[in-house]
């Protein structure tokens, strides 16, 4: 299993970089995965980022990319809540950046 | 590992020249993007695989369990005992090479390994060497070989190059179907731990939650409850979906894909209008609920196992039959195994449609109608009430489903469903449809993300043809009944066809249907305005 | 490399006849003895082969299915490429023997400039296929006449179809012409199109040039190097009479045997090799089974029960999230 | 070893069987007429010196080719003439001189040719010699 270092501990991710353990996520651990994928968190980063622990928590799965679309509607505002806006803040996808960023397994697709 | 990032016209340059040395000793080499992640331990113990282990594809080192020569080679005497299939095609190719370029990923990479015929070779050279007079005599010149860890390797690397679409059996003058090839060679690297992430760990989710997302009971509904939501948006109209309710007449069960990954969901909404307006007396199930199957792309015995969850289902809610939806492999399995898994299905009673009255004969026994198959008869009873003209900015091709279209002949009920709700229906070539569908270039669970050049190469035959009737007539929509191509051809087309959505039939369905009640659309199912009502809103 | 191997096994074999007979004189050992050994090597191995393919059950009714299925009433079926009947596969399966229904189908996919792939016909592999085992089956049913007393009429009849066109003395025949020139072609394309050298073996090219050898020898039997025919009849009625005379064998030049034992040659090897796809074709169950799996429950020898994740464990696993979610339980 | 669909294949077999082995089912124990050509005509009794146009391998190997060349510089380009291998002359006639000789056809072209089943189409055009029965 590869591992990833931060603060002199060692984290096992998968093969492409996701946290294995849940539990193992902090802010401060998330903010380094963040700056490692180019992001500089912003409250609007974080509430994307929380509503997804959140979701993960009651659910076991990341959201579909339109109930987090709809989420953020809710708490920032209509103009917000759409995939274009994710995707400024998440360049790399909402689902996927995002939820590397929140210490989620890596979210699959249909299958 | 490095981000895949080389653009269409690179891709599809593409050298077909085999090279000068010979295929047995042209050792394989295991590509980047081609290839997906090992399966995580867990994932396989989960189901009690056997030999679950840590190993990376790409290391030298794949750390195999010991005697696993012995364990591949007992395992493919008791495959050759069990499967007339893998016995009567090892031995009588005659090497015509008529399959070879019939194989979307031969085409799209250009890998001699990649024709049927070859990686067919790939075992028959050992079971030649192991089983066959000819083989140990004459060794190399009967085209035979050792079981060496290369030669595993080998194995492994193609039999997950390889989709199961059973185009090359088309046209083969014996039938030699590559897919039944393939799933021995996927039985045999299972009994070493040898699989792959994106196959073990939908399997491990399906055997434990029902589905292959992992979707636990207040999931589903919750997802259901969100389209919900959005039917009433559009529509006016709150429909009232129920779960797991004993007594119900219909069981429905569909790819957990269409609960919960676009652009499946809108063809969930689609099933959703279509069944309330019908006021169709159905049941979903938590439980039930996944209607693909991937353990089918492991070994038999886990195929069978995911799947027995559906006639058990049905027995314990009492219900009289089982309406699939829309998905390709699905369907393969329920038409061509099902049954002969988990039945007789006497529990059940024939399936009459309770709209039509219609009898669906060719389902006598199985007790499952496919909803295209439920729909067309709908349709063709003018028992829907259909505005196509809602669907007039589409332009509209069908993408036939490699199972539905070998592997049981589904082809004329979803034509006839999308000429009635939509105005305009253009062909693709005739060579790239009906029995001569490509495939997505990512069925039999390897549409991960990390073989993105794998799936974009093999699903460059589909995106030419796709691509030729965009830019001759206008297409702007592919349309198909598979919850994986739903996924894949979005991928694909965003690559190679950029212009062209993908939706499910249903989907088009749920877009003309007119409800009883409804307040005036301004909106199609994903709530984007339908053109020419935009300001409407 | 494949080719040149086979080439030289095949002369090698020529000549063992060649040398066996006109220095050896061992006729009674290549005109009755071999044969007598080939056919019988053929017969049991064949049935051999058929019977162990037959030893393994066909679980799953698997067809590849090629049109509609059967399916609502007004929805026109493929009854012949998507059988529901046995009479849709009996005639299924007598178009993929006697046509290769699968192989007309073939098609050459290129990629054009622009990357666009393009579908053309192609027919050549058919025809030369076609052409090659009819005109193989032709020549075996002509060769009756040697094996029969009195030749009867369906024989007399294919021969004098095969040599109507009546040219040259004795009567040219066209089979003989055909089979020449579809397995030259079949052996240049294994040559000339890349991918089809890539995947040939030496076990793809030495049947090829064996046929091309008895074919070669055959035809110069009868046109070139003339033996004494009705010397090679009363062999033949001799071997099929089990009374074979070692006395008969003398008169006939060095040329038949060569034909002979090539042809014994074939015989013995047919079941060791890819040829059994003559018997193979008839058991291919993407072949010959009818597409009515929903209809008729197909049963699987083997199958076993297996474990499966029930409902009750399901429930057991879920049971809070499913009540809050408004699921109906079955235990509270 | 058990047999799966055992009918169809034990079935199919025997059909094989039967199609490679029916020659010798035909044959087993039976006593096999040979052709015995004959050459004692009349005419031949008179002749001297009892040889035929060329030597007998050649004309049992190529007779019909030489019939053949016969018609083709008899019809089609009128030379009547015929120089053997030893420079003798004959006249090119197959009722005339073939037949002059061999005038029992039954006994010597039709005992070999109904043998090998070959059926020459010499009597399409010429008229067969009517034949005393001995």
């Amino acid at each position: 299993m590869p591992t990833m270092e931060f603060q002199g501990k060692q984290y096992e991710i998968d093969e492409d970089g996701y946290l294995v353990n849940l539990d193992d996520w902090s802010k401060e651990l998330a903010d380094h995965i963040a700056k490692t994928e180019d992001i500089q968190m912003t409250d609007a980063h974080w509430e994307v980022v929380n509503f997804l622990r959140d979701y993960y928590q009651k659910y076991q799965i990341a959201p579909m990319i339109k109930i987090l679309v709809k989420e953020i509607g809710k708490v920032m505002g209509p103009e917000k809540g759409n995939t274009k806006y994710l995707y400024e803040l998440y360049p790399g996808g909402p689902a996927k950046q995002a939820c590397k960023i929140a210490g989620l397994p890596k979210p699959t697709g249909c299958v | 590992m490095a981000k895949f990032t080389a653009k269409p016209d690179e891709l599809s340059k593409i050298d077909f020249k085999p090279p000068k040395k010979g295929w047995m000793d042209t050792p394989v080499e295991i590509k980047e993007h081609m290839f997906c992640h090992a399966a995580k331990p867990k994932e396989l113990d989960v189901v009690g695989f056997p030999n679950a282990h840590e190993w990376r594809p790409n290391d030298e080192d794949w750390k195999l369990p010991e005697n696993w020569e012995k364990t591949l080679l007992e395992g493919m005497r008791d495959l050759l005992g069990k499967y007339r299939s893998f016995r009567l095609f090892m031995d009588i190719c005659v090497r015509c090479g008529a399959c070879a370029d019939k194989c979307h990923f031969f085409i799209g990479t250009g890998d001699p390994k990649n024709m049927p015929v070859l990686r067919a070779e790939l075992l028959r050279s050992v079971y030649r060497g192991n089983f066959t007079l000819a083989g140990k005599i004459l060794r190399k010149i009967a085209g035979a070989r050792d079981l060496t860890a290369n030669v595993l390797k080998e194995w492994w690397y193609y039999f997950y190059q390889c989709t199961e679409c059973r185009r090359c059996s088309v046209f083969c003058p014996y039938g030699i179907d590559q897919a039944e090839i393939t799933m021995m060679g996927r039985e045999l690297t299972n009994l070493i731990g040898l699989n792959i992430g994106w196959i073990a760990g939908p399997v491990a989710a399906c055997y434990m939650k029902g589905n292959h997302l992992g979707l636990e009971p207040h999931t589903i509904t919750s997802s259901i409850e969100f389209f919900v939501d959005d039917i009433e948006t559009i529509t006016g109209i709150r429909v009232n979906p129920t779960f797991n309710r004993k007594g119900a007449e219909i069981l429905f069960v569909t790819p957990s894909g269409d609960l919960f990954a676009n652009p499946g969901t809108y063809t969930a909404m689609g099933y959703l209008m279509l069944f309330h307006e019908l006021g169709l007396d159905y049941t979903w199930s938590t439980y039930a609920s996944e209607g693909g199957n991937f353990g089918f792309f492991t070994t038999n015995e886990m195929a069978k196992r995911l799947n027995a969850k559906i006639y058990a289902e049905a027995k314990r809610l009492g219900v009289k039959w089982i309406l699939g939806g829309e998905c390709g492999h699905m369907w393969r399995v329920i038409h061509q195994y099902m049954d002969t898994w988990n039945g007789p299905a006497d529990f059940l009673e024939e399936p009459v449609s309770p709209i039509t009255g219609t009898k669906f004969e060719n389902t006598t026994s199985a007790k499952m109608v496919h909803i295209a198959e439920f729909t067309a008869d709908l349709i063709k009873h003018g028992k829907l009430k259909l505005e196509p003209s809602r669907n007039d900015h589409l332009k509209v091709t069908f993408h036939d489903s490699c199972n539905t279209a070998r592997g049981m002949g589904l082809l004329e009920e979803p034509r006839y469903i999308i000429r009635n709700v939509c105005n305009h229906f253009q062909e693709m070539p005739e060579d790239t449809i009906r029995e001569k569908t490509f495939c997505c270039g990512s069925g039999t669970g390897l549409n991960a993300s990390e073989n993105m050049e794998l799936r974009l190469r093999g699903g460059l035959a589909r995106a030419n043809a796709v691509k030729h009737v965009h830019e001759h007539y206008g297409v702007n929509l592919l349309a198909n009944v598979c919850a994986i191509d739903r996924a894949t051809l979005t991928t694909s087309m965003d690559y190679w066809v950029p212009g062209v959505t993908v939706a499910g039939v249903h989907e088009l369905v749920g877009n003309a249907l007119v409800m009883k009640g409804e307040k005036e659309r301004t909106q199609d199912l994903r709530l984007e305005p339908f053109p020419g009502k935009e300001g409407n809103e | 490399m494949g080719a040149i191997l086979s080439l030289c096994a095949v002369a090698a074999l020529a000549l063992i006849a060649f040398i066996g007979v006109s220095a050896g004189h061992l006729q009674y050992l290549f005109g009755v003895i071999i044969p007598y050994a080939a056919l019988l090597i053929f017969i049991t191995g064949f049935m051999y082969r058929v019977l162990k393919w037959g030893s393994s059950p066909v679980p799953f009714c698997i067809p590849t299915t090629c049109g509609q299925e059967k399916s609502l009433p007004w929805i026109k079926q493929n009854k012949i490429d998507n059988p529901s009947t046995t009479f849709g596969v009996v005639v299924r399966m007598a178009l993929e023997v006697l046509l290769f229904r699968s192989l007309f189908r073939n098609l050459k996919t290129q990629m054009s400039e622009g990357a666009k792939l393009v579908y053309g016909e192609a027919k050549w592999l058919w025809l030369a296929g076609l052409a090659f085992h009819w005109s193989f089956l032709i020549i075996l049913v002509r060769h009756l006449r040697f094996f029969i007393q009195q030749v009867p009429l369906p024989v007399r009849m294919i021969e004098g179809l095969d040599s109507f066109m009546q040219i040259g003395a004795p009567l040219f025949y066209m089979s003989d012409a055909v089979i020449l020139l579809a397995v030259t072609y079949l052996f240049l394309r294994r040559v000339f199109i890349p991918q089809v050298r890539y995947i040939s073996l030496p076990a793809d090219y030495f049947p090829l040039f064996l046929i091309l050898g008895i074919a070669g020898t055959g035809v110069l039997m009868r046109y070139v190097f003339k033996v004494n025919v009705v010397g090679v009849k009363e062999v033949a009625m001799g071997v099929v009479s089990l009374n074979p005379d070692p006395k008969l064998l003398e008169g006939i030049g060095v040329i038949f045997y060569i034909h002979l034992f090539l042809i014994c040659c074939l015989f013995a090897y047919f079941p060791l090799s890819k040829l059994m796809h003559m018997g193979g074709v008839f058991l291919s169950p993407t072949r010959n089974m009818v597409n009515n799996s929903r209809m008729k429950r197909r049963v699987n020898p083997w199958n076993y029960p297996v474990h499966i994740h029930t409902y009750e464990e399901y429930e057991n696993d879920f049971r809070e999230k499913m009540k809050t979610a408004g699921i109906p339980v079955e235990k509270e | 070893m058990k047999l799966y669909d055992g009918g169809k294949i034990i079935a199919g077999l025997i059909i094989f069987f039967f199609l490679v082995t029916f020659p010798f089912f035909l044959n087993i124990g039976k006593v096999n007429a040979k052709p015995e050509p004959k050459i004692d005509t009349p005419e031949i009794q008179k002749l001297a010196e009892k040889k035929c146009i060329e030597s007998k391998a050649f004309m049992r190997a190529e007779h019909m080719k030489l019939l053949n060349d016969w018609r083709d510089s008899a019809v089609r380009n009128g030379e009547r003439t015929y120089v053997n291998s030893k420079g003798k002359e004959f006249t090119i006639s197959l009722q005339n001189t073939c037949m002059h000789c061999h005038s029992n056809k039954k006994k010597f072209c039709d005992e070999c040719h109904t043998y090998m089943a070959v059926n020459p189409y010499c009597w399409n055009c010429h008229i067969a010699p009517k034949e005393k029965e001995s």
